[in-house]
This record gives structure tokens, C-alpha cells and sequence, in this order.
């Protein structure tokens, strides 16, 4: 069965890699998990072509889920869906901490949920308390 | 005011000599309220475009600046990758199938730029960002037909105008009031951009 | 000026140092950073060791600030603050998105503030609205 | 029941030799609600546990498990490592300065044990961890005095009442409902901790 796919946006390639590697860890069936770390040269920063790249390399029906570190990496974002229009409608930006939703949206997506609950739930992870009183 | 292809590739080669000659400049503003790249991107993604659109030859001057956009789309890794490119994107737009801009029609272009800047970065008019000179540029544009000499001067005015700014958007913006008393970078790299097109306006006119 | 100093804990090496190349991109004058990511033989999980290895290398005056990724990262927090307890006072955990906390709390420290503020910074990148509408 | 130093020391090696057995069950109790290397953290901590003690002789109860505790806690990178390294560290304070324990003295290492793991992990009674064993076998022990035998037993049937419950704390809680249908790896390793203890008390005994 389809499951919807991640892709982590970082102006770093190590963070990105490395929260592909802490979330693949948890091995959830058939979602994949793609990093879009840092700049072509290896530089920090984000690349259009890189999340375009990332994208197409897990693209299935349920759609795919990109996350982002900080706001220039939202623009790139959002460039990367301009040039992939024949992907409306099955790709979307969660406004969600970068690390805590990409956990949390492996985890949804491996139940498999739709895209849209997927959203949600990256975004929940904004509530979560990570320490209890 | 009219520009021929030949001086809008003449404007592309010229910002990239400014954004190298000022490169220190621009990433020493982007240090103090930013993470002090801006002057490696503006130098990086400007030799690019120059090495594209060089030797190449354009007659149509909306196909010229999709290339000069594109480059810089995808050779920027910051902020100013996005929002200059979908600048430069939205003004070839406009100036698709044209061999020559006349006032009307390279305003057309420069305000189809400041829509994209508005719309990739969502900031207004006063945030600190480099819409702070593009904005005023477009207006008088608008008002008064385009003419190269003002824009640069009113892009310098309004790059100094920056400084007593809060920046609300970008990396700066994190800062709070700690970003005021800088000039804005992409504000500088925008006054070097209007600069050079004053530049060749006047060189190719002569 | 001594100013508040940031560890950042997660189960993965390059998650942690890619944040801290991150965020060390701001050059924020005299605040220092330091990873603890991974254990000690390079696997995927946390070290008490490491994080008290850490804190011990950028301890000053002002304090020190603890972020993590998920949760057994947060009991190995606790544990090295209880192993360091001549810094009691001067060391605490913030309850923040990782990425986004580390990124603010650097920019807050560089201005100076004490721990408590810059915990509180960091915090607050809960309530970020990361996209607009 | 009462413990000697020696089978205290055969009880640290034996939960090693339980955590190699059942790595792979340990492993992929794990895979299915959370990451899959509770066996690896186990059987990694406990060979370096029973490296540790092996060879060295220790008067003090104490002091050998405070020797248990700090190498879990410096050699598990999982949740697993606090929290059974802050269990035996409490244990170990409860128990020092002793070469025998008694039922009593035994019990209250595991109530101390007991409070450690709430104090670490904030769980509670039926959040599907560890505790799920502990606290009722810390309660039987209580009540009924400390009995190896009836701890092992107490321990494999409430392990298996895991199965049925939702993970409220821990990784699997991410999971929410479908936490359910698996036992928790926890639980299972909480489990082979009280049978080896059964079994070196047999063997020690008899
Ligand atoms: N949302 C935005 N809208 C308009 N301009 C922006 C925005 N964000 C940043 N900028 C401009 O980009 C400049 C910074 O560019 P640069 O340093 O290359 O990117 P980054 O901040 O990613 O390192 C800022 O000085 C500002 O003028
Ligand atoms: N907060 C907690 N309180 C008590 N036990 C917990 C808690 N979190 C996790 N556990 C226990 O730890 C086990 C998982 O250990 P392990 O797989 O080694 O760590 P990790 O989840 O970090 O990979 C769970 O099955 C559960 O029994
Ligand atoms: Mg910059
Ligand atoms: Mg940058
Ligand atoms: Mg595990
Ligand atoms: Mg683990």
C-alpha cells in the first residue's frame, strides 16, 4: 500500500541526514524518508534542485510531506512546488518543528494516514510537552 | 528610456562586477544581522549568471532573464537565491519576445519583480528587506517612467533608509530591535543592482 | 562578557553537529555551542557522558542550556544535570523544538540575556508560525 | 530469602546471559512499537555490565551494583540505560555497606528501584513500560515478603498483561492505539531480570 513520504528540509546536510537516520530508525513499513540537506557545493543552505530532487526520488500516491529548518528554507519550499505542478494536490509543506514532526510524521505515515493527517499531526507536535512538570 | 538587449546583458554582467567588488561589504551587513553570507551568495550566484549569459546571445530579452533567474534559483543557497530569482523570473515574464525594453515596458517588468519578491517572502514595505528599495524604485517607476539615474538614487537613499529599521522578516528579524542601526544586505545588493543598470543605461546611451 | 552557552542533545551525531554548524553560521560573539549527539561508539541514542562532557567544555558564568530531541534523550539530560550538581542554578533543560529552539536561544544568548531568558526564547519557538498564512 | 554477595554477583551475570538469549525477541518486541534495538541495548549493557563484575570480588552488595548501575548508564544509549541504570543505582544505595541481604533489605533495593524509574521516566502503573512488571512485583515483595520464585511468575504474567495496553510513555507512545497487540520490550526484559534472579536463588540455595 501507498504511504506518503517525507522529506526533510535543512540548511544543513549532516541535520538533514541525521534526522533521517533517527527516524528511519523506527523502520515504519514502506514510508520513505527523504533528506534535502544544504546547498550543491556542500555549503549551507538550501537547494531548489536538491528538493525537487528528493521529492521525485520518493513521490507515491498518498503525496508527500516536506518539513523545513528555517525560513529561506520555506522559500525553496515553496519554489520546489511550483516546479513540480503535476504533484498538486499530493504535496504540501508542514508548518512543524523540523526534527519532532519528521518523528511524528513517520510515525503517522506508517498508520497509514492520509497526507493531510499526516500535516496535522507534524504540526501537533508543536503542543507536545517534552518535559513534564 | 529605452534599453536595447545589449545593455540588459550589459546589466547582468555589471551587477555581478558590483556584487564581487562589494562582496565584503554585503556578507560584513549580512554578519551583523544575519548569518554573514550575503555577500558570498550575491558573488556566487552573479559570476554564475555572468558565465551563462556571456557569451551567449539573446534576442529576446525575457528569455535572458529567465536564464539569469533560473541561475540564481539554482545556485543561491540563501534567501536572496528565491527572491532575486523569482524577481528576475517574474520581470522575463514581461519582457518575453522583446529585443528592446522601452520605459513602460521595463517598469512593467520591474513591478512584475516586486510582486514576486512579495509574493515568495510575504514582507511588506518597512520590514528591513530588500522590498524596502524595490518597492520605492517601482513607484517612482510607475509615476514618472523609468529612468535609471533616479532609480539609483533612490535605491541608495532607501538602502540607508534601512538602518534605523526592526527588521519583521528574514534572519534579521530574529534579532529584534538588536537588528537596528545596520543596513539591511539584500537592501545594499538591491542599491548595487539599480546602480549598475544607471551604469550601463549611461554607458550604452553614449 | 561571559554569556549563556548551548548543548545540543540528540540520538544522532550529524543531527547535533549540523545543528550546531547551524546555528554557529550567526557567529553570535562569544556563545558557545557544543553537540552531543549519538553515543559513544557512534550509534544512534544519547550519552550521559557525552552531554557532561559537553557541558563541562563550555560552562561559563551566565549558564548553560540544555536542548534534546525525543524523549530517552531527556532522561540522560537529567541524569548529567544530577552528575554536575556544583552547577545547579547555572544549568537547565528547555522544553523546545530542537532545531528552532537552538537557533533562537544562540541569537538570544549573543544578546546577552541570562539562562532563564534564553530558555524561555527557546521556548518560544513552539509558538513559531513557521509558514504564513 | 537471603542473598549472598556471590549469588548477587551470579544474579548480574545471569540477566546478561538472559538479554544474549533473547536479543532477537527483546529486538523485535521493539520493531513493532518503537526502534528495534531494545535487544541490542540490553544485551550491550549487560555484557559490559558482566564484564565489569565478573572478575572483581565485592564485600559490598552496594557498591557492586552501584558498579552495575553506572556502566548501564554509561553504555546504553536508549531509554533502557537511565532507567535501569538509575533502578540498580538506587537499589545500590539501599544495599550498601552490606554482604548479605535479606528479604527486607532486598525489598527495599527494589522499592528504591521502583522510585528511581518513576523518578526518571515519569511513567505510571499501565503505561506500558517497564513499570508494568516492577511496581507489582515491588508490591507482591511488600506484602508477601521477597520470593525469586513468585517475582519470576509475577513478572511473566504482567509482562504479558502489557500486550493488551496502550503506551502512554516511551516511543510506543507516539503510536497511540496501535501500541496495542504487542508486548512491550520493557516489560520483557523486566521480565528475565526476575527469572534470572529465581534461578540464581535456586541455584544458590541449593
Ligand atoms: N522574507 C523576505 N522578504 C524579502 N526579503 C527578504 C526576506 N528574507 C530575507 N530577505 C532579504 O534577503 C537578505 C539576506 O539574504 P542572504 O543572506 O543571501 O540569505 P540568508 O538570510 O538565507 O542567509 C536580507 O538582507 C533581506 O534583504
Ligand atoms: N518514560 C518511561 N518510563 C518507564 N519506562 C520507559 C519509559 N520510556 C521507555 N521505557 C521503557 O524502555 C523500553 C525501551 O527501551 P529501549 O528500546 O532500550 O530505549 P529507546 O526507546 O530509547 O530505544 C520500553 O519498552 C519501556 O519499557
Ligand atoms: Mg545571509
Ligand atoms: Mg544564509
Ligand atoms: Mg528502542
Ligand atoms: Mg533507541
Amino acid at each position: 500500500m501507498a504511504k506518503v513520504s517525507i522529506i526533510v528540509i535543512s540548511h544543513s546536510k549532516e541535520l538533514a541526514d541525521g534526522i533521517v537516520d533517527l527516524v528511519s530508525q523506527t523502520k515504519q513499513e514502506d514510508v520513505a524518508i527523504a533528506a534535502a540537506g544544504g546547498t550543491e557545493d556542500g555549503e549551507i543552505g538550501t537547494s531548489v534542485d536538491r528538493i525537487t530532487g528528493a521529492v521525485e526520488s520518493v513521490t507515491t500516491e498518498e503525496g508527500v510531506l516536506l518539513l523545513f529548518d528555517i525560513g529561506s528554507a520555506l522559500m525553496n519550499a515553496e519554489m520546489a512546488l511550483e516546479m513540480l505542478p503535476e504533484l498538486e494536490g499530493r504535496i504540501t509543506i508542514a508548518d512543524a518543528p523540523l526534527v519532532e514532526g519528521a518523528y511524528i510524521a513517520a510515525v503517522e505515515a506508517g498508520m497509514g494516514k492520509t497526507l493531510e493527517e499526516v500535516k496535522k499531526a507534524a504540526e501537533s507536535a508543536k503542543e507536545w510537552k517534552k518535559i513534564e512538570d | 528610456m529605452e534599453l536595447s538587449a545589449a545593455v540588459m546583458k550589459q546589466w547582468a554582467l555589471r551587477i555581478n562586477a558590483k556584487m564581487q567588488e562589494h562582496k565584503d561589504k554585503l556578507s560584513e551587513l549580512d554578519q551583523a544581522i544575519g548569518d554573514g553570507d550575503h555577500g558570498h551568495n550575491m558573488a556566487r550566484g552573479f559570476q554564475e549568471v555572468a558565465n551563462k549569459v556571456e557569451d551567449a546571445s539573446y534576442d529576446d530579452i525575457g528569455a535572458m532573464y529567465k536564464d539569469v533567474a533560473s541561475t540564481l534559483i539554482s545556485k543561491v543557497g540563501g534567501a536572496s537565491g528565491p527572491l532575486y530569482g523569482t524577481a528576475f523570473l517574474k520581470a522575463a515574464n514581461a519582457w518575453k519576445g522583446r529585443d528592446v525594453l522601452d520605459s513602460a515596458v521595463f517598469t512593467e517588468g520591474i513591478e512584475a519583480a516586486v510582486g514576486g519578491i512579495e509574493t515568495r517572502g510575504k514582507a511588506s514595505l518597512g520590514d528591513k528587506t530588500m522590498l524596502d528599495v524595490w518597492i520605492p524604485v517601482r513607484d517612482e517607476m510607475k509615476e514618472h517612467g523609468a529612468d535609471a539615474e533616479k532609480a539609483a538614487k533612490t535605491a541608495e537613499k532607501e538602502a540607508e533608509a534601512t538602518i534605523d529599521r526592526v527588521a519583521k522578516k528574514g534572519r534579521a528579524s530574529y534579532l529584534g530591535e538588536r537588528s537596528k542601526g545596520h543596513m539591511d544586505p539584500g537592501a545594499f545588493s538591491s542599491q548595487l543592482v539599480f546602480e549598475a543598470l544607471a551604469e550601463v543605461y549611461k554607458e550604452g546611451a553614449s
